[in-house]
């Protein structure tokens, strides 16, 4: 069946390139997000939003870090979410 | 796959503090937004990626928003019909003594449906371990009363609030189970917050050990949420879990006969 | 005295290897089907199967095999589910209560697509009923029972020699197709004894790709029924309805005796069956010629045999320990072309040879339409 | 040639097992037997029966509305069975318990008192054991060596005493029905 | 806007008392049930027909009247069992896989001769199946399900006012002969809306001489389906026989639509009937006399109306929500005289006019004779 | 009919000490010679009798060698399907408020395959009374392991004596359900001798009485005897029970919630 | 059905004449006794025996009271008799 | 005269509430209606619909296999149902979260941003009554009155301020697709 993906749908998982970068703690498979809000919760950072404008491909509001270099990477998001949406990196003193 | 999650590997240079285990197929579920099942099937997959179990597995999916539990956990299946998953499951184990047995199942198919089996097999004390999701409520058929739904909650069978007089009170079945000799390791656990997370995982844990052991039945109940059935938004739902439910439902290892801390039975 | 046995005594020596030996019914199907393999059972007591579930008691764990009384048909209907989802050779048997528990269960069997013999030693009903013979579940096994779409084979034994080896022929029905098959026994094939010559089959194993053995070096596998898109389930119920018929096709048992010069034939199956012999010695005697049509799959039902067989009779008797209820595939296969009889009793009663000889002579005189003789047959309780 | 024969008595008086010593007897012999029980509840208090029959060609209906010779070990079976008897059909009354004289003048009738004569062998089990016995003398069914050997086979042979008074039960059942004259 | 809403203002004055409401036919069967008398009602949570449940658990205790959710559908029956026999009026629900674990207790509602209605919103089957809706539980419900001879019968409503009705007629049909009587729907039923004219029926009551009520000033009486003598328990099925015997002469219900000038009929019940009565308009566009023969009752089925007003058509198309189950009954009461062709979808698909359309062009088309044809017919499976 | 047996009528000038009671009809019992259900039904026409229960009694029989107890006690009854008396007993009590309801089920019907239909009778807290008579077998399908056959029992489904590794333990189901809160009363007697005899009727009588003023379910659990199928003379039945049985299945009063004299339960 | 008893199935109760008589302590409906013995082992004055010879309606060796004399009327016979087979009656001083 | 109709969308958007008005507002008019929803665990996330037929005779199949009028509000139920509309059918599209266009050219397409518009009523769950009000707009199956007044009665008199946003949405979609160009 053909699924037409709503332009607002945000990030996608990308392989990060190798070299220096702006940091990313997480990634969030957003198209799996269900927006139940538990994760922006248990964020104890409150960096954690979820999306205002469209839908992803299930038809929710998907969450969103506001604030990549405020994350400690404590992962707590991760461990409440439902949907296993999120990988989480060490902040490793390179960056 | 399997092996301890941190040690998979990755494309990425950033050292990996958590990401979904390789036991989580890799597809998004069918649960509601902030359903409990999706976070126990997350610990049942990272315990099976660590204790790299998956190749001796045969789970048990019962019937209720977790049948399908098969489409999420890569490993044999075998769907059972509603309540009689320890059945299936004493099937499974006895022509499969070297398999990993555990059954996955609600509170209506465990402790209303399923009452007769689950006694059973916990007095016959098979060697299975039974992951019991207590969420207070039969989520798939669109919120009725379970026999665990606390007294004054509105259900769609008890639109004024659970009421002891009709329908009576809510019922302490891991307890009624510890009871039984064949028990070896009955705990109750909950999903309410990051830390009850990890003991609980800890309690599926032991029991998946004690059953490796060659223990007898091993029973963790988890307390778990039903945003939609309760009506509420899944933090509420959260909150709801964190300070009523567990007044009803004890947290805590109920018996561990393998620690010889075993309450009043018939055994002497 | 003395003189008496001291001849037995030298008798005694007489060798007698291969003498039959004498055995219950019940305890010589329980007998047959671990000769055949069978890796484990599961059941609950219940008169007049008691003593296979004993039997099996018994002998599984002399054997190193699974017994299990389960804490009811129920459970012992699922633990089959269980077990035979890994592929092992599993029997489970009852008696009319106890199978009625089991409808759910075989519904899932079919849909699910397990092996398995399941055995009913049928007793008088409805209800608590009798302990007496019946044969009145026949509706159940061949039509009814489970919720759905789904057939389910049934061998009918009329001995307990034949009864041992259809439960080897069940087993590998059973495997070839996947299919939950059902013995239809009753009381009196249960609690009798004959004698048995010790000659057992076990059917050769053949390991499919839907096991569950763990998914060690393989994709999972995931036994089920459920198909929650319609059309998955559709598509799986038309694969359902192609297997049910190549079995309607291939599995077709049925036994005729003094069929060739037989001017009625009597249509019976199990003890039924062994009545009409001896109703036939007797109005063969009284110069009936009459021939005898046994069913032996259930269902399939041997619908085109029996059509063939009796296109040119002057008359039907079917004859059944129930108030009618095969009478109705008869009808189905005959479409009117010859007059049916009906005679049956119920609620434990077995017919006599008697009264059988009885409506061989009204059916030898009569001449009726077969709606009149039908409703005139199964109304006919004695 | 076909010999039906029903066994009818109290749940106690080990008829069941004098069938399938009969029935053991007919095997032993190359013959085609059928042995029938009643079950159930019945064998609780109230009466037990069992049928066997003996052909030379397959058997067809276990249950038989025509019996060859009748065994009543008490009155409730002989008030039973009785009618089921072919002309000139054998029937044999444990006079013991039996007063009722039976109602037919077509049979060969035999009084065997086989309770006393039990009890004078030693146990009331065995009352079934005696009946067989003269059941054999008066019609040769089988061959008392068969019954005998029958007898040996089913104690076994770890229960050597019980056989010697199995077979002496047997003996004294079967010279009881050369003496006692027919009815 | 403030112009419309102004409008609507307006027009909420009019006068709409005896105005239809929209229901569910889930709620409108409950609350047929409740205007009708229903004194308890017993269930288990099963989709789709949950939606009954909650009207009960709702509606019940508001009268005072009695609301259960049993802890499994084997103990709803029994809960009903006993408060039947007591003489209350007695309602129970659930659909397929929930109406097998009934089967053990129907038998014993049959054989203690208790009064009660069974109602069945039927989804796809085997098994777990789907929840989609489906006719599949036709041979259950009018031939096997429980052991022991006994029929039960089948009401199969068409449209949700329709269900109503039969509610009403169920509970007498159940009171007039002491017997449990099914409502066989399906999901459609179940789940569509549509307008009900709220005028419902309420059977008159007539106590008997066996209700349970305590054995003041009278002998004990007793609700039982054992009769362990067989000769006692074959009485008492003669009896049930006898009864069965006079339902199935009187309480017949079909109807028919469009047959005086019809060549070809479709068969069907239930949602069926809805999709045949849209394919019948599209056929008569094209020029095809098609008119429609509906069950009503199951069991009985209508054989004899059905082989009177077929008699001399052209050919006979049986649709179902199965692969083909009615038809047995069709091919039973026609005996070959007309062509049977079947058309059925499974697994929760519904078939569609147009589908059905293509079937009666090959009715029309074709003759063949009926074992050809129902064969041919009974594989088609979409 | 009724009244205290003693006041009862007799063409006799003797003073009657003791006499058969009027609640029992007037025929011999089809069980065998020294079976405990004779004493037991005894007890109940007894108090049938004394308490006059009889022209408002609705019984519920299981099946069991007790499904004829309807031809000895003359009340109204109806027959149940196997272990499902709790349900019909619900079923009868809820359209029945006046009635006095009672159950009569053996171990097998109870402890096995009724284990559901106990376990939430008790739950909801149905008012009615369990006579509950467990002699550790099913006596009337010829003497198969119950769940409440002891170890190392022997019977004709543990032909070699009952082994926990591959049957369980026996199930102590009267002090599961003793936990719910929805039983008012459980207790345990037994008919080894009169004086237990004498308590086990007493404890019948407080079951009714407590049902009469409206409590929750009561249940009273009689150790009995079956001779034949434990194949002992009925005098070494009665032994056995007074020595052996009694060690596994502690007798006395479990819970009287009416004292208030309640274990661990979850209504806190 | 016909049933013959055998002549020593023993006392039947039978409607005591009044006036003076040897007292009978007890009634024993010994149609209905299925001789399991347990009134014997009951009784502490060991006056309860098994009938020896022949059997009552139900085939079963029927109890027998030995001294009536001896009889306390404790009633312990009947207390653990599963057949209801026993009246006892007191001793009254007149007899 | 019939017509029907089906509305698909994703679970939260309150479309088997809007053919339950739009059911109602036909019962209102004294006309037949049928009302079908998808049911069970397909409401948990993924797509549901349910198809509402209104007619001047007795209603068939409430299942239909041809579609008079289609409201599409996420792009699984356009891919669904499209290809059931009868040619020259009413198309309404969710133009919000609907890029594809339809592979039909025989239709009438009428693209609503229903949830931008809904947010801007201020609930995402008015996105259907916003297409219902579209509906009415395009094809006068039942008149917008009986529309509002199906609203106030199965809202409830007691919510009324709900009342009010469900009008102002039912009004806002009817009035935009008389401004929507049709393509
Ligand atoms: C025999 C039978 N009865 C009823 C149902 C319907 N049913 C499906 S799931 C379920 C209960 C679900 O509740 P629970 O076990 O608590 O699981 P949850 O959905 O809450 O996780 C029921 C009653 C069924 N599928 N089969
Ligand atoms: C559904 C069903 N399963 C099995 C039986 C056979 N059955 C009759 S009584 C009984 C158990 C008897 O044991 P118990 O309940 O302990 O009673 P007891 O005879 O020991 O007093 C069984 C299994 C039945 N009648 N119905
Ligand atoms: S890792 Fe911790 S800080 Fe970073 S987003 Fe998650 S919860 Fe917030
Ligand atoms: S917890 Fe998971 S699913 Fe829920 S909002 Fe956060 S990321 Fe999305
Ligand atoms: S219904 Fe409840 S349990 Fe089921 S998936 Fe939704 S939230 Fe989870
Ligand atoms: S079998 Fe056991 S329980 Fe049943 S009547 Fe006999 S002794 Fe009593
Ligand atoms: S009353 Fe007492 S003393 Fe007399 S016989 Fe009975 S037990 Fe013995
Ligand atoms: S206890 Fe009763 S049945 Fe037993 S021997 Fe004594 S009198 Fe007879
Ligand atoms: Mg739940
Ligand atoms: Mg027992």
């Amino acid at each position: 069946m053909v699924v037409a993906v709503s332009p607002t749908s945000v990030e996608r998982p990308k392989a990060k390139p190798f070299g220096p970068q702006q940091f990313e703690p997480l990634e969030i498979v957003s198209d799996r997000c269900k927006g139940c809000g538990l994760c922006v919760d248990a964020c104890p950072k409150h960096i954690l939003v979820l999306g205002d404008s469209g839908v992803n491909e299930l038809g929710y509001h998907a969450v969103r870090l506001t604030d990549p270099a405020a994350c400690t990477s404590c992962a707590l998001c991760a461990r409440v979410c439902p949907d296993a949406v999120f990988t989480v990196y060490a902040r490793s003193k390179g960056a | 796959m399997g092996g301890d999650a941190m040690s998979t590997l990755t494309a990425d240079t950033r050292r990996i503090i958590y990401q979904r285990p390789s036991m989580l197929t890799d597809r998004s579920s069918h649960y509601c937004p902030g359903c409990g099942h999706g976070i126990i099937h997350r610990l049942v997959a990272e315990l099976l990626d660590e204790m790299d179990l998956g190749p001796r597995t045969i789970g048990v999916a019962s019937v209720g928003c977790s049948v399908f539990a098969y489409d999420y956990l890569p490993v044999d299946f075998v769907e059972s019909p509603h309540g009689r998953a320890p059945a299936v499951a004493t099937g499974v184990r006895r022509v499969r003594p070297d398999a990993f047995v555990f059954t996955y199942q609600g509170d209506g198919d465990l402790a209303a449906i399923g009452t007769a089996e689950i006694v059973h097999a916990a007095a016959r004390g098979e060697r299975f371990s039974v992951i019991f999701v207590n969420n207070g409520i039969y989520g798939m058929t669109g919120g009725q009363m379970a026999p665990t739904t606390l007294l004054n909650q509105r259900t769609t069978s008890t639109p004024t609030g659970r009421e002891a007089s009709s329908t009576g009170y809510p019922i302490p079945i891991t307890e009624m189970l510890a009871l039984l000799p064949g028990v070896t390791y009955a705990a109750r656990g909950s999903i309410a917050d990051p830390a009850w997370i990890g003991r609980t995982k800890a309690m599926l844990r032991r029991a998946f050990e004690i059953q490796l052991g060659g223990g007898g039945l091993t029973i963790v109940e988890v307390l778990s949420t039903c945003p939609v059935g309760w009506g509420m938004t899944p933090a509420k739902a959260m909150e709801h879990l964190a300070r009523d439910v567990v007044e009803v439902y004890p947290l805590g290892v109920i018996v561990d006969r393998q620690k010889a801390a075993t309450p009043r039975t018939a055994e002497a | 005295m003395a003189v008496l046995a001291a001849i037995a005594e030298s008798v005694a020596e007489i060798d007698q290897a291969d003498r039959p030996v004498l055995m219950k019914g019940n305890e010589a199907m329980a007998e047959a089907a671990i000769q055949a393999g069978c890796d484990a059972y599961f059941g609950y007591p219940i008169t007049p199967q008691a003593e296979l579930l004993e039997w099996m008691a018994r002998r599984m764990p002399e054997l190193g095999r699974v017994f299990v009384q389960a804490e009811s048909e129920i459970a012992a209907i699922n633990m089959a589910l269980g077990a035979a989802a890994t592929g092992a050779r599993v029997l489970v048997s009852s008696s009319s209560p106890g199978i009625s528990l089991m409808a759910e269960g075989m519904s899932y069997l079919a849909g699910s697509e397990l092996p398995m013999v399941v055995i009913n030693v049928m007793r008088g009903g409805p209800g608590l009923g009798s302990i007496g013979p019946s044969q009145s579940d026949y509706f159940q096994a061949t039509k009814g029972h489970g919720h759905g779409d789904y057939r389910v084979p049934v061998l009918a034994p009329s001995s307990i020699a034949e009864a041992v080896s259809l439960v080897a022929d069940a087993f590998e029905v059973a495997e070839r197709y996947r299919t939950p098959v059902m013995i239809l026994a009753d009381g009196v094939i249960g609690q009798a004894m004959e004698p048995v010559v010790p000659s057992y089959r076990m059917p050769p194993r053949t390991l499919g790709d839907w096991e569950l053995t763990g998914a060690d070096g393989r994709p999972p596998r995931v036994v089920r029924s459920l198909h929650l898109e319609p059309e998955g389930l559709e598509a799986h119920n038309r694969a359902l309805q192609a297997k049910f018929k190549r079995i309607s096709e291939r599995e077709v048992r049925w036994a005729g005796e003094g069929l060739d010069d037989a001017e009625i034939a009597i249509v019976a199956y199990g003890t039924a069956a062994r009545v009409a012999r001896t109703a036939i010695e007797r109005a063969r005697e009284h110069g009936m010629n009459v021939g005898l049509f046994r069913p032996i799959s259930l269902w399939p039902f041997p619908s085109e045999a029996l059509a063939e067989t009796t296109r040119s009779l002057r008359a039907i008797v079917v004859v059944e320990l129930s108030a009618g209820q095969m009478v109705e595939d008869v009808r189905l296969a005959i479409e009117g072309r010859t007059p049916v009889f009906f005679h049956g009793r119920t609620g434990g009663m077995v017919p006599t040879p008697g009264e059988v000889l009885d409506v061989l002579r009204r059916a030898w005189a009569l001449t009726a339409p077969i709606e009149i003789c039908a409703r005139e047959g199964s109304t006919d309780g004695r | 040639m076909q010999h039906a024969t029903i066994l009818g008595g109290f749940g106690g008086q080990g008829l069941l097992f004098a069938g399938h010593v009969l029935a053991e007897a007919a095997v032993i012999e190359g013959r085609n037997v059928s042995w029938m029980p009643s079950y159930g509840p019945e064998m609780r208090g109230g009466t037990a029966s069992c049928t066997v029959i003996i052909a030379d060609h397959p058997i067809g209906s276990p249950i038989v509305d025509q019996a060859d010779s009748i065994v009543a070990l008490n009155p409730p079976s002989l008030a039973k069975f009785e009618s089921l008897l072919v002309p000139g059909g054998l029937l044999i009354l444990n006079s013991s318990l039996i007063e009722a004289e039976s109602r037919r003048t077509d049979l060969e009738v035999a009084l065997v008192p086989c309770s006393a004569l039990a009890r004078a062998v030693g146990d009331d089990r065995l009352v079934s054991v005696i009946a067989l016995g003269a059941l054999v003398a008066r019609r040769p069914i089988v061959s008392p060596e068969s019954v005998q050997r029958a007898l040996r086979e089913l104690i076994g042979p770890k229960r050597e005493a019980l056989i010697a008074v199995d077979l002496a039960a047997f003996s004294r059942g079967y010279e009881q029905a050369r003496l006692v004259q027919a009815v």
